[in-house]
Formats: C-alpha cells, structure tokens, sequence
C-alpha cells in the first residue's frame, strides 16, 4: 500500500480531484483519500451545475473570473468527458422591485470587478427566454456564464488524475493531521498513517474538525441544500437561471432533463442524518416556486429530488490558501454551495501554488486569516 | 398532517394481514396502495393455493385476496386506493399522491407511530440480443394482461425460467388460450415445484432444461426467437441452436424486493442473494434498523404468498405490541402461533435453507424423479415407486406427488380416509390399499398441483377410465374423442369422454373422465380433441 | 478502505458489449464495462458517469443488471457492489400535482 | 379486438366498462373505459408504443405494472405518460411517442 507521495489531497470532490490531476500533470505524486465510499459524493454531484460569475462576492470574482477564461472552454477536451459545458449567459430573476433593487446592487459590484453584466427589462428577458411567465419584470444578465455536468465533470477529473497514476482510497476517513517539528506531516486514518510534505485539506464540511485539530479554525456550518430532476424534455433554453430571491435556480441539461434547485426556508434547521437525505416538503414547494417562473412545465414529471449539505462560510466566500502557520498545510473548503463553478479553478490555483508558490489567479481576498469581528 | 398509529404501504397479502392485525388491536390504521384494486400480485394468482387450511390452502389467490380486504374492512382499516405513496421521509412521515380519479388529486403527508412498508417484489430481468423488442414482457406483465385485463399477451409464447412464476404462469397462458411454444431454462434443473411443472408438461409443452434464449427476432417486434444449449458455465454451446416461430417471450427469472421506499428511510440495508437482493436488515418480526418501521412480505425477503401473510400478520401485532395496544402474554401466543405457520412453510424441498442444493432422495428415502427436474414430468419407471401410487381393484385416487412440498388438503378431501399425509405436512401422500374410493373426486379439485387423478383399471372389459382435472375451455363433451397424452404430453392411445363433473365444490376444477385401452391405465393423463 | 488504482485486469471486449443494459438511457454493457475499467467502481458513481438508472425509471429495471456487471469487472461478488441510494418520488410525478399539497 | 379473452375458464366472462372510442396517431380505435390505455392497444394488437431516443428502436409494454416506464407515449398532449397504469377514457388522443416528442425528428 502506498502511503508516501509528494502531495497527500483529502476529499475526492471535485476540489479534490482537480487539484489532485493538475498536481500530477505537473509530475508529482499524490494520493487522494476519501472518507465515503464514492468519489464525488458531497456537494460535487449534489449541486445544481452553476458555472456562473454574476451574483458572486466580489472576494471570489477574480478566481471564478479566471475560471470561466481559462478552464471550463476546454475542460471537456482536456479531461475526455463530456462535461456538457455550455457558456450561453445566466439570468437572475426579479418579479418586484425589491428584487430589482437586490440584482442591480449585485450587478454594480460585479461591473466594478470587471464582469461585463448588465441589468436587463421585462421584454429583453422574454427575447433571451421566452417561455418564463410575465411576472418577471427584469433580470441581470451575465452572456459569459453557464453551466456544466457536476457528474461527469467531477468523475472526469478523477478520471484523468487515476490514469496520471494519482492513488485514491476511498472508505478511508482521516481522523487527523499531525505536524513534524512544526510542519505538516502525518495524516491519520483508521487503517494507516500517511506521510507528506504537502496536504491538502478539500473535505467540505469535513474540513473544519481536521483544521481545527491543528489548530486553524474556518467559521462555517453544515447546511442542507435540496434540487430536484424532471424527466427529459424537448430541449427549450440554454441559459442558467436564478432569482433574485434564490427561490429556485437551474437548467436544462443536455439529457433534456431540468435541475432545479430552491429552497423551502426550513434547510437550517434539518436534523442532521448521516446521508443528507431530502425533506418531505421540499419536491413541493420547489415545484410551487419553479412554476411560477416557468407555468409551461407543470406538466413535467419530476422523477428524484436529492439533497447535500454545503459548507457554508460566515462571510459567505470559499476559503482557497495556504496556511502560513504550518508550511505544507493548504486549504480548499467553505465553498458554501460555489464549489462547483470555481472548484476547476481552486484546484488549479492550489497545485501552482504548491508546485510554484505563486497563482495565476488572485486568491488573495479568499485567505483563511480573514475573518475579523464585527466591531 | 394526518396521524396514524399504523401506516402500511401496499395491499398485498402482506400489508392487508398487517393492517387487519393491529386494527384489531384498536390501532387506526390507514392502508395505501398504487393500484386500483387491492390484494397485490394475489389478484393475478388464479391457481389454488398450497399448504395447509391455515395457510387457506387449496384456495385460488385472487379469492384470498378479496376474504383479506373483507377482513380488513371488518377490522377497521381504512384502505387508500389509487393512493401513491412517493416517498418515506424521517420521522416516519409519507408522501402520498391521491389519484384525481378517485380523490382530490393532491399531495398528503400522513405520519405514523408505526409504519409497515410491504411493497413486495419486481420482475428480475435477463438481457439478450434484441430483449428491447415490442413483444418481450416480464410473465408478470403477462399475468396482468390476462388475469386482470382479459387481454391475450400474445398467441404464441416462448416462456424463459421454469421456477414457480414460469410454470404457474405458462399454465395462466394456456388457460388463456395462448400456445405456449416451449419452456426454457438456463439451469440444468427444474426451479419450481414438480407439480406445476407436469401438468404444464402434460398438455404437450416441450422443457429445455440448460438453454438459453440467444436472440429475439424480429424488426418492430418480436417474430421468433433462437435458444440455445449452455454448457456448465452458462456459455452457449455452438451448434445448439434451435428457432421458434413465436411472437411473444415472456421472462419469468426471479424476483427482486421492490425496496426503494425503505432505501429512502435510511434504514439498514444489506444485498442478501438468499433474500432476493437489496432488503432491510430486520428482526424476526420485521423490523428495521429504524424503531417501528417494519418490512413485511416479498419487500424483506422473495417468498411465496402464503409466507407473506404470516410475516404480515407478525409485523401488525409487534407493533401494536410496541406501542401498548397489547398485553405480552397475547402477544407472545400470537407472535408464536405465526412463527409456528411460518415454520410449517419453510419444510421440504423447496425450503429456504435448501435453495441451489439438489436433493436426491424423498424424506421417505425414495429417489426423486430426475426425469421431472429435467424434461417436466415424472418417467413410467421411475412413477410407481411413489406412495401415492397404487394399482388397484376398482376406482381409485393416483396421487403424482413426489416431491416434500408443505401442502395437506388431499387429507383432509376424501371424507373415507383413503388419502393419508400424517402431522409432517411434508410427507409424501399414502393412498390406503385397498381404498374405500367411492370416485367422489373432491380429492382431485383439492390438489393445487393438480396431481391426483381417479383411476379405474376394470372400468370395462379391456378398458381402464382415467379421472383427470381440466381447467381449460373448451370443456369437452361426453362422447367426444380424442388421444390420451402420456405425462410428457405425446399422444399415447385413444380416448373417449365418459363424463364431466363440475360442481362449486370443485371451484373451477372441471373432472374430465376419459376411457382408455386398459394399459394405458397408468399412462394416458390428458386428454386432447382431435 | 477502498483502493481505486488495484489492478481488475485489462478491459477485454466483448462479444456482447452492445446489449443494452438500461432500457430507458439506452447505455450499454460494453459502456457499463469501460466505465469500470476507468475507475468507477461503485454503482453511484457507474450512474452518475453514464446515466445508466438515472432515466424514466430510475434504475427500477437495471440496478441488479449493472450491479452484476461490475462485480464481474471488478472479480467480486454483486452483493459487494457499493449499491446506489433511493430517492423519492419513487414514481414519476408531474410538477402540478406535487405542487399542489393539502392544507397542512 | 383480436386479443380479448372473451371467456376464462376460472375467471369467467371478464367484467369490462363500456366501449369508448379514442385515436392512435389519429386513427380511430375503441377500447373498455377503465381498462389501461396499454391493455386497449395490445387488444387491437398493436405492439409498438414509442421509438428510443437515442437508438430510434421500437418498445412497448415490458411490466405492464407502471414501473419500468417502457410503454410510454403521448397521452391527450403529455409525453412520457404510462399507458400500462394510465385509464383509458372517450376521446383520448394518444401518439407514439419519439424520444420525449410527438415529431419523428426529435429521434434523427
């Protein structure tokens, strides 16, 4: 059993396995370890394929702007999936001018970080979409964003990091980290100790117990997310849809089938079982919402609902670093339900970083250290 | 939302002998099932039941079916019908779809203090070339055409699998009025019971024991169908191949617990082959890794019916006891009675613990007939040596049973005693010799396996009579002539109708006597028009 | 513990690889197959890479097919197969109807 | 009406509703109001309900019991509905389905 590498990654989410293939693109070695049985079985396969710029903290624009430029146009090509990417704009919704206030206040930050998004009306709306309902009464519009398969995509980087020979083990839950002489060193499971110089901790949620065992504590909670899948339909519309109001968000995939996630207000306080399993009410009232927005498919059959939980930051905003701390020690977490669209890039920036000590991307605003008090 | 003491999913003998259990009990109880009608796969099964009186042997399922919904209702259940529970959620809530049909078309949740999942069983299914073809159906899909639509599944039928379904089933579809055009199976071996196997065997079904189906022929649909022999790793064997003009293949290769529901729940799950494939790990009575959430029937492990109800039954009372609707001393005589019924059913051949195994002797040391696990039907030389065999003065019952199955009516049928099984309900029938036979036939209609036939070897100077039991259309007239086929369905002598019983105590079961040459006494036991 | 680089063997092709496998999506043995030689190894992940059970039916049909696919690709028993999770509705149900609850 | 049992030896005359009328691709048929839309077709002996998507290939009824989802078409404008489980009422329109439409090209 190989227990030695240059890089020991924990969690095979997307995060992990991005960073674990471009790791290993660069020659290095590295082993992946999993604490569930599948790969990609956290927020990875359980979020609704966003790759979306427009509506993001304008601490995480720079990294995800980078993303859609440099990653996600040929990730399909790189990885030999189909991650059925498609880059055709993301519309957020308002139906009153509460909501219009929310999207413009949204759109002027992302315009001052250089994100060419714009509010658009009623009728410009209906030209990109035509088959919302007339209730909406305008939206941002982002041309550059879309959205991909979070399964293929997440399955393809493990993929394509396992034939560049990166060693996942998966039903291998770390318990904990262990420094040498002030440096990282020794990650503990149950069955045996690995060994690195290099690791990184990408395990969602899971990420807080083993950071705070050394000593770095990331404020963030486990919080419920739920979506919903339809049957395949006639293919309708392309873009990516939200709402200023997040009571629903989604697409039509390639298969012809819609995802759709939304919200019932209750997520934050769903007992915490061991597999996020969905709440009886949710598959309702999401339908409720959806239909608003979209009264054309009430007809369609919805066919599963799932749910995930997102590791959801105070300030809202993934944390992508290096501890300075405890050298070798790096940290992907508190993507707080981005993980998807930045994920790629996260993993990307973090295997520079660990390869080269410097970034393509700007990662700075996205340190662990950042996180004052109020007043 | 709706509470409940006791929520059961699923109409089947299994949720309906649990609803009816705890209801008498004093729990509410409410009861959901998808379909129009109740009853499960019971209202499908047309053929007599086995077992013993408390088992309701030597009744028809579909008859079951309506005595448990009469019960049930009695009891006080209140049974949903068209009502779709879509999914269990913690806390033992549902989700249930009323039918707008039948109710207001909405979305219910309901809550239990208990709840009782008995969703029973899927068709397993076996993938060949073209298996996607219009005119390959599961047998279950064919036994709902048929038995609950009144609709032919097709006119010509190729049937896959020889376990209970296969054979009960292939017999449903001459019943029909269907041509089946062979039985095949991939086993060496025969699955199901012997009984069901010859009287299929006997109307002139041909068995092809370790074949295959290779290809399904057709463009739009299915037209014929190839089937070759396999060797001892399941591979075909080249050369083997043989085609058949049909237009229907129907799959009969097991069933698997139809478990969605409790996957949802979060309960404990295992893959148990013994079991039939993903079930609830669960407790002698049912219940699951989840307090009060209980698994009954097919859903926690493939068994017959009969087996269902019992384990039904076992899951209503715990969980009355559980939630106080029962003192313990009631309880554990109930709970034993069952044990007990359910111990009864698990005896013989056909037993759980004796799954795959090939057994070559009878309990009674004889050696089981080879012939009928492989081509269907029991060989002259190998028949005599049975107990319920005998060659007499004058009319008696020939009892074809060779297998230790757990099944007595033929006992308690013949009102002079003739017919003896003992209290091992597993034991072989003896037919006393001589035989007080007064030729009354009530044994004949009571053998689910239509196993027992009225034999006269002196009927008249040169000629025998042969009782047989006929449950096909037409019926034929006195008078009419025909051939009597020999146990592997060929023609072997003439015959002629001599007379015709049909009486309600018979339930459908029409006594066909035939007239055949003297030595074909022991040979001719069908009857076929020409 | 799980090692998901342990050698199963080259991936043979097979005579039978085109048989469909899910009726629904259409996906095949041979896919089912390649699928398991590039890593998946359970049956969440064979679904969620290939979409097989992932259709109308939601795996009702195919899960104990593939399930038997890749326990023979991998050399284990199917009971071994890391199995994939329910989700409700267990039957197809159209957005109106579950949109439309009774009065709590 | 070629595959109706029109008397079970156990079963007896089948208890049906009234004869309604409905179309298949336009085409007039008649059924027993009630019955499955499925049942109705297999009796008038057509066996092909929908082309796949992908493959273009013909299905039909596989369960008959509402689970495997084979036997779906275009019922009154729906796709995807389960002819098997599905009543069959006067007037019904019902198409052979293509992939998830009513147009033959969505399969191409």
């Amino acid at each position: 059993m190989k227990t030695t590498a240059d890089v020991i990654v924990i969690g095979a989410g997307i995060v992990g396995c991005s960073t674990a293939y471009y790791l290993a693109k660069k020659g290095m070695s590295v082993i992946v370890l999993e604490g569930s049985n599948y790969i990609g079985n956290g927020g990875s396969s359980r979020n609704g394929g966003g790759v979306r710029q427009s509506g993001r903290n304008p601490k995480e624009l720079p990294l995800m702007i980078w993303g859609v430029k440099n990653i996600w146009p040929s990730l399909s090509e790189e990885l030999g999936v189909d991650t059925e990417y498609k880059q055709k704009g993301n519309l957020r919704l308002g139906k009153t001018d509460r909501h219009l206030e929310i999207l413009t206040k949204l759109t002027d930050n992302a315009v001052k970080c250089g994100l060419d998004v714009k509010m658009i009306n009623a009728s410009e709306v209906k030209e990109i979409n035509p088959y919302l309902s007339d209730e909406v009464i305008g939206a941002s519009w982002c041309a550059t964003d879309g959205h991909a398969n979070p399964l293929t995509t997440t399955l393809g980087f493990y993929k394509k990091a396992r034939e560049l020979g990166v060693q996942f083990y998966t039903d291998c839950s770390v318990t904990m980290l262990h420094t040498v002489s002030g440096k990282i060193r020794q990650v503990i499971t149950p069955e045996a100790v690995f060994e690195s110089d290099n690791v990184v901790v990408a395990a969602g949620f899971e990420s807080k117990t083993l950071l705070d065992g050394v000593g770095i504590n990331i404020p963030m909670s486990k919080v419920k997310l739920e979506c919903l899948v339809t049957e395949a339909e006639p293919q309708m519309f392309e873009q990516m849809l939200g709402t200023a109001d997040a009571d629903f968000y989604g697409h039509q995939t390639k298969h012809g089938s819609f995802v759709f996630g939304g919200h019932t207000g209750y997520e934050r306080y769903a007992i915490d079982y061991a597999n996020p399993c969905s709440s009886s009410s949710f598959a309702s009232c999401a339908s409720r919402g959806i239909m608003k927005y979209f009264p054309i498919l009430k007809d369609a059959k919805i066919v599963r609902a799932w749910a995930g939980f997102m590791d959801e930051c105070a300030d809202q905003v993934a944390t992508v670093s290096k501890i300075d701390e405890i050298p070798g020690l790096y940290v992907e977490c508190s993507f707080t339900g981005h993980g998807f669209g930045i994920g790629p890039a996260a993993g990307y920036n973090t295997a520079e970083l660990i390869a080269t000590g410097k970034t393509p991307a700007d990662i700075q605003p996205l340190r662990y250290d950042r996180f004052k008090t109020a007043i | 939302m709706k509470r409940y003491n006791l929520i059961v999913v699923g109409a089947g003998p299994a949720g309906l002998c649990a609803g009816i259990e705890a209801a008498k009990r004093g729990m509410s109880v409410i009861l959901f099932d998808e379909n129009e009608k109740p009853g499960g796969q019971l209202f499908k099964q047309i053929h007599k039941f086995f077992g013993s009186k408390e088992h309701k042997a030597k009744i028809r399922g579909f008859k079951i079916g309506e005595q448990l919904l009469q019960e049930a209702s009695a009891a006080g259940v209140e049974v949903k019908l068209n009502a779709t529970v879509t999914g269990l959620y913690p806390d033992k809530e549902i989700m249930v779809m009323h039918d707008g049909k039948m109710h207001d078309g909405k979305m219910h949740h309901y809550k239990g203090d208990s709840i009782i999942i008995a969703t029973g069983a899927a068709e397993n299914m076996v993938p060949f070339e073209n298996w996607t073809l219009p005119g390959v159906i599961g047998a279950g899909a064919a036994q709902t055409l048929m038995n609950l639509h009144g609709v032919k599944p097709g006119n010509r039928i190729l049937m896959l699998g020889s376990g209970n379904v296969g054979l009960v089933v292939s017999f449903q579809l001459l019943q029909a009025g269907c041509e089946v055009a062979a039985l095949v199976d991939a086993a060496p071996r025969i699955g199901g019971y012997g009984v069901h196997a010859a009287k299929v065997a006997r109307t002139g079904v041909p068995f092809y024991l370790s074949h295959t189906i290779i290809k399904a022929e057709g463009t739009d649909h299915v037209t014929g169908v190839v089937i070759g022999k396999v060797d001892d790793h399941f591979k075909t064997i080249p050369g083997t191949e043989k085609h058949f003009d049909v237009d229907t293949i129907c799959i009969a290769v097991g069933l698997s617990p139809m478990s969605q529901l409790l996957k949802m729940s979060g309960c404990s799950m295992e893959d148990n082959p013994r079991r039939g494939g993903e079930v609830p790990v669960v407790d002698e009575y049912g219940e699951t890794s989840v307090p009060l959430l209980f698994a009954a029937g097919d859903v926690s492990g493939i068994e017959e019916a009969s087996s269902a109800m019992i384990k039904g039954r076992m899951a209503g009372i715990r969980a009355a006891y559980e939630l106080g609707f029962c003192k313990e001393n009631e309880t554990e005589n109930s709970l034993e009675k069952c044990a007990a019924d359910l111990g009864s059913l698990r005896q013989g051949m056909f037993a759980p613990g004796n799954k795959g195994k090939l057994i070559e002797k009878t309990e009674e040391g004889i050696p089981v007939s080879m012939n009928l696990l492989t081509n269907g039907f029991v060989a002259e030389d190998e028949i005599v040596h049975f107990p319920g065999v005998t060659s007499q003065k004058g009319i008696h019952p020939v009892i074809e049973c060779t297998q230790n199955i757990p099944c007595n009516p033929c006992q308690d049928a013949c009102v002079k005693h003739c017919i003896k099984i003992g209290s091992h309900i597993t034991s072989l029938p003896v037919v006393e010799n001589p035989a007080p036979c007064t030729g009354c036939g009530l044994c004949v209609a009571s053998c689910s396996g239509q196993a027992i036939f009225l034999v006269n070897e002196n009927y008249e100077p040169g000629f025998a009579s042969v009782t047989i039991p006929y449950e096909f259309l037409p019926l034929p007239g006195k008078g009419d002539k025909g051939k009597g086929l020999g146990r592997d369905g060929k023609p072997v002598c003439d015959a002629e109708i001599v007379d015709i019983k049909s009486i309600p105590a018979f339930d459908h079961t029409n006594l066909v006597t035939m007239k055949v040459p003297a030595e074909f006494a022991m040979k001719a036991r069908f009857f076929k028009a020409v | 513990m799980n090692d998901r680089l342990r050698d199963i063997g080259p991936f043979v092709p097979g005579g039978d690889d085109d048989l469909i496998i899910c009726r629904c999506e259409e996906v095949t043995k041979g896919e089912i197959r390649q699928a398991v030689h590039e890593g998946m190894f359970t049956m969440p992940e064979i679904r969620r890479y290939l979409r097989c059970g992932m259709g109308l039916c939601q795996g009702q049909t195919c899960a104990r097919l593939v399930k038997g696919i890749v326990a023979a690709e991998l050399h284990i028993a199917s009971s071994e197969v890391e199995p994939a999770s329910s989700r409700g509705p267990v039957r197809p149900t159209e957005m109106s109807t579950l949109g439309n609850e009774e009065e709590a | 009406m070629q595959n109706r049992i029109t008397e079970h030896p156990i079963l007896g005359m089948p208890q049906k509703g009234r004869v309604v009328s409905f179309t298949l691709d336009g085409k007039v048929m008649e059924g027993y109001e009630g019955e499955p839309i499925a049942a109705a077709l297999k009796a008038a002996g057509i066996m092909i309900h929908r082309y796949t998507a992908k493959q273009h290939k013909p299905r039909g009824i596989f369960c008959a019991i509402g689970r495997c989802t084979d036997c779906v078409m275009i019922v009154d404008g729906k796709p995807n509905i389960r002819t098997c489980v599905t009543p069959l009422k006067e007037g019904m329109e019902v198409r052979t389905q293509y992939g998830c439409s009513a147009k033959k090209d969505d399969t191409l």
